[in-house]
């Protein structure tokens, strides 16, 4: 499978479709097509995390993600398909309301998913009783909040005293994502971390399920 | 590229005529000598001048003057008198080197008339009290990049517009224009043109023209008021890196990613083909307002969102041109660097031979005037989260801290690394206080 | 190119919708008959089809169908009832196997609503009993080539137009349409469509727009009788050669010839460029008047206006590529060959893999048929002088004579080799009738 | 002076212009120069009538003669500027009533005047009245009449009517040209010759002085 997954990391998608075929035609076991495909995004995820590596890979990634498992799917059973059981942890993410922008937040959903989580999307302009809401209903580990302008903060915070007014805050870490935040934002809204990249996001979210 | 001196002293002459502030009608001579003095003072860190005399301050604002004055994003849409009062009103409170133009907050009415769709705008997809907000879809097939290539206005006028803007769907069945050669060809040409839904969206265009040119008769009052109090814009004109054309409202950030790895010729002809386009569009505003600066705001080149590999192909070549197409004209290119530029600085300062300014959003100061200063002008920088969630006494610590790193070689302009879309009165105040208190030389 | 005779396939499809008449509403079945026993005529010209049972007559009017009524030029320009029924009566009286269309006479209000001034027409500039004829000058300079080829439309609509349309004046102030990419570029590109002359030229444009919809719409009915009545048009579409372009209505005569000599690369790159818009304009035509023939007349790639090496280089690719284009979107290039052509003809035999026509005016017809016959479609070639200075006995033999001269390979359409803009009632009808006699196989 | 004389022939305009004002600075005879320029002409002609040259060729040399002449007429003496004795005979041009064009009456016009004629050109859209008008205070040897559309034949053919009337027929001699002239044209004009292109129109009106 190491050329599969080499295909992948380097972005070869005519390359990597066809020998997603092929190892299907061959009657390869379509959990380990399967399992190339997440280690090729680990790999890739290595390399957005040295520079080498940067949003078109990351949306091609998926790209080929997406088309791969179109492929892998009908041959795997069933169960296995929809199993959640490899799910290592639940994600629930959303645009803050006000902002209406949603190619961070599906780019980091992306990267959440192939990185193993359990993603919930509630979209944007997203008020803080509905997140909440979905929180209740959806029991996230982590509720990721997406904001690409200024005017994501209030909202933001608004949020996070919700939520703690609810008695909910310790229930649920909070991260703050998008291109203006920093340390002093993050405080200011009450969350637990800040990124501006997705791959930050990933590794930072692993290591809180981890501890 | 011709000889840069030239190239330079054109620049300079049309700097020192901007300075001058001819055809401005001044308040009084004192408003005259400050108007002087600011435009000056920005004139010499673009000169790299070592005989300026302190840091200028120019926050980049957009709807912050009327946030702060409690006008809603709405209202500052439809109502040109009283966003232009509240930008007056942001000028003689703070005193800033360099002022924001009310015009960019853009007239509701012309853009309901155009049904545009490009953004979605106060009352109309987003909430009455906030800014407006892009609207990202893809614009432009995969399939288009030659109609582009090869006639960009037909490309706009037939193509993209009628997506664009609701009311001009109908330019979408326009005949080509080249129809419209001779006798007797001209005839089904007009036909065209005298068709009812044509007809329809050439008059809502001459519509939202007329919104707009009586908005501007309002909104020039002001302008010129503030210009009078003594204060100089920050731009005249404006225009974009080739390559965020295409990304931003053409085929959309996920689509040009993709094609980077599908179809990189057609992206290298398409923004190769652009870079004319911009600079013309750029001159245009610089001349029309006497203002030499033009406003180059950089998108898809930030650090995260692609290689120095894809940078040095798709990105940096093309903007260059666009930079030294402008200086060629004897503007000064003032690119908004947003985002994160650590990994690109040393391709910036490859255009130390005109005269140029980078306003940084995200970008570390400290490598940033090590690597430009004494080569190029350098400015911004600041963190928006200071103005917006934290406290004069700490603002002003963080502006001297910030004068410090980046000011030391002279070439230095105190910005806000964000554009400013809400604002705190009292941080704001001490920002732009401080400039004067610690960016003397 | 791609395999010629899937093109011809297309042709051929796009020949027998057009035969069978499909969407005309016939008088009778007789008409419709009548109609396809005429277009399957021509089509089987187009095709050397060896089965054709005789040469089709196609007289080429302009102005003649209403000269012959003593319908004055301004009147058949200003009147389209009496215009139409003119051409209606024209088809009726001779009996041609494809008619002229009368919209070629184009109408004048709108022309007077543009301040046109690229022609000038009955009771403009010319008597009010004459037909519109061109006003040379110069309409682009030797510095406008690059614009011309980096951005067609810009060039036409800021430039071009301008200068021949009065009205249209203001265009040239027209801020480029890039500046409409996004907010807040696009509250400048508004501001420049709301200035009032912007205003008033828009407003000519739309009356005019307007004013051609309601004269085709008049006009339509009369179309629409002649094709009922059993007369196909003889073309759907038109454009032009790619270097006739340039030296007919935008450099001109004179200075084009220079060019050649003074800038012949951008003379080239210019040619090249219009390429795709002439097959787009030749289409468009063709498909919207469910009629394939395009329409080309061939003007300044005539005997004596430039050598066989000149036009081996500036003229005959890219009119070859035009024709090709078209072909390949299953249109017939139906060339009106004007002037002589007897230095050309080895270079006309070279589309002999795709359908085409040529029309001669004063080529040597022996030599066209021998060079060309059972290659291509050849025409015309009968002199005008015997229409209009003539008898009805000398023209019926002459008429014998061109068509044993021309149409021993089957592939003829007998039509006189020039536009008619007069015409003679007796030596008309001898020439039409000459054509059944003389002309059956 | 061959070098002059190769050059214009060869249509090298810049090399013309640059030994024009070489053989100035050097003193030669501003009239030989001048000769050169009218040799030139004859070669460019016999080239037209090769079909070597065309249209382009035309207008070329006449714009090459007309900037040389630019630089030699402040040399020469006033006199000879304006010294008429070398002119073959008197040509007297026009485009008729009704039409408008002026292209091919202009190339016509300066290839008469190279070729040593005395031109008078009256425009474009003349009537007939004019033209005998300025016959008869010009009294050239040829009138010249031009006509690029159809409907330039009755015009032309009034023109010779009203001439016969006035009993000036015999007195000059009456060429028509334009693309749609032929012997049949021309016998309905009543017209002494035709031709459709400028070559032929000079050598014809020539071989009729010569007579």
């Amino acid at each position: 499978m190491q050329e599969l997954i080499d295909a992948i990391a380097d972005m070869m998608e005519d390359k990597v479709l066809e020998l997603t075929q092929k190892y299907l035609d061959e009657g390869k076991d379509p959990a380990e097509i399967f399992d190339a495909y997440q280690s090729a995004m680990e790999e890739i995820g290595r390399r957005f995390e040295a520079n080498t590596y940067f949003v078109p890979e990351l949306i091609m990634a998926g790209e080929m993600m997406k088309a791969g498992s179109e492929l892998i799917k009908p041959h795997l059973k069933e169960d296995a398909a929809g199993d959640k059981s490899g799910k290592i942890g639940k994600y629930l993410i959303a645009t803050i309301e006000g902002d209406i922008h949603d190619i961070g937040k599906n780019i980091v959903g992306m990267i959440l998913d192939l990185n193993g989580f359990e993603v919930m999307d509630l979209g944007v302009d997203v008020p803080a009783d509905k997140i909440i809401e979905a929180a209740k209903e959806f029991q996230p580990d982590i509720i990721g909040l997406s904001g690409l302008l200024t005017l994501a903060f209030d909202p933001m915070k608004a949020f996070v005293e919700k939520l703690t007014a609810e008695g909910l805050r310790d229930k649920f870490k909070v991260m703050i994502g998008g291109a203006q935040m920093d340390q002093q934002v993050c405080e200011y809204i009450g969350a637990d971390a800040w990124v501006t990249d997705a791959v930050a996001g990933v590794n930072k979210s692993k290591e809180w399920l981890a501890a | 590229m011709s000889d840069m001196s030239e190239v330079r002293k054109k620049q300079d002459a049309f700097l020192d005529k901007w300075i001058s502030g001819e055809g401005i009608e001044f308040v009084s001579e004192e408003t005259k000598a400050a108007y002087q003095e600011r435009a000056g003072l920005l004139a010499a860190a673009f000169r790299l001048d070592d005989s300026i005399k302190r840091v200028p301050v120019m926050p980049m604002t957009t709807f912050a003057p009327t946030m702060m004055k409690g006008i809603s994003g709405r209202e500052a849409m439809y109502n040109p008198d009283a966003a232009g009062q509240a930008y007056v009103d942001f000028c003689e409170t703070y005193q800033p080197d360099a002022a924001g133009a009310a015009p960019m907050l853009m007239y509701g009415p012309a853009l309901e008339t155009l049904k545009y769709n490009l953004y979605k705008w106060p009352g109309q997809g987003v909430p009455e009290n906030l800014s407006y907000q892009f609207h990202e879809k893809e614009y432009m097939t995969a399939d288009e990049y030659d109609k582009l290539i090869s006639d960009p206005t037909d490309f706009y006028l037939r193509t993209w517009m009628p997506r664009t803007h609701g009311a001009l769907a109908p330019f979408a069945d326009m005949p080509p224009v080249y129809g419209a050669m001779e006798l007797p060809m001209l005839g089904p040409w007009l036909i065209g043109i005298g068709a009812p839904p044509m007809q329809e969206a050439l008059k809502a265009l001459m519509e939202a023209g007329k919104q707009c040119f009586d908005w501007i008769n309002t909104m020039g009052a002001y302008l010129n008021k503030i210009m009078a109090m003594g204060f100089p814009f920050y731009a005249g004109g404006a225009c974009k890196a080739p390559f965020d054309v295409i990304s931003d409202s053409f085929r959309g950030t996920t689509q040009l990613m993709m094609d980077l790895y599908r179809k990189p010729d057609k992206v290298l002809e398409a923004v190769e083909r652009l870079v004319q386009p911009m600079i013309d569009a750029g001159v245009a505003g610089a001349v029309a307002n006497n203002n030499p600066i033009v406003f180059i705001p950089l998108h898809k080149g930030a650090d995260g969102f692609m290689s120095n590999a894809q940078f040095e192909k798709f990105y940096w070549p093309t903007l260059k041109k666009v930079m030294y197409g402008l200086a060629e004209a004897g503007c000064i290119p003032g690119c908004f660097v947003e985002g994160g530029y650590n990994q690109r600085l040393e391709y910036l300062a490859d255009t130390s031979d005109i005269r140029c300014m980078y306003l940084f959003d995200r970008t570390d100061m400290a490598k940033a005037a090590e690597t430009l200063g004494g080569k190029v002008c350098i400015a911004g920088g600041f963190p928006v989260s200071m103005i917006l969630t934290s406290t004069p006494e700490k603002v002003e610590e963080e502006t001297k801290k910030m004068i410090d790193v980046a000011g030391k070689d002279k070439g230095y302009i105190l910005s806000i690394g964000c554009a400013l879309d809400e604002g705190k009165h009292d941080t704001m105040l001490a920002f732009c206080n401080a400039a004067k208190k610690y960016g003397q030389y």
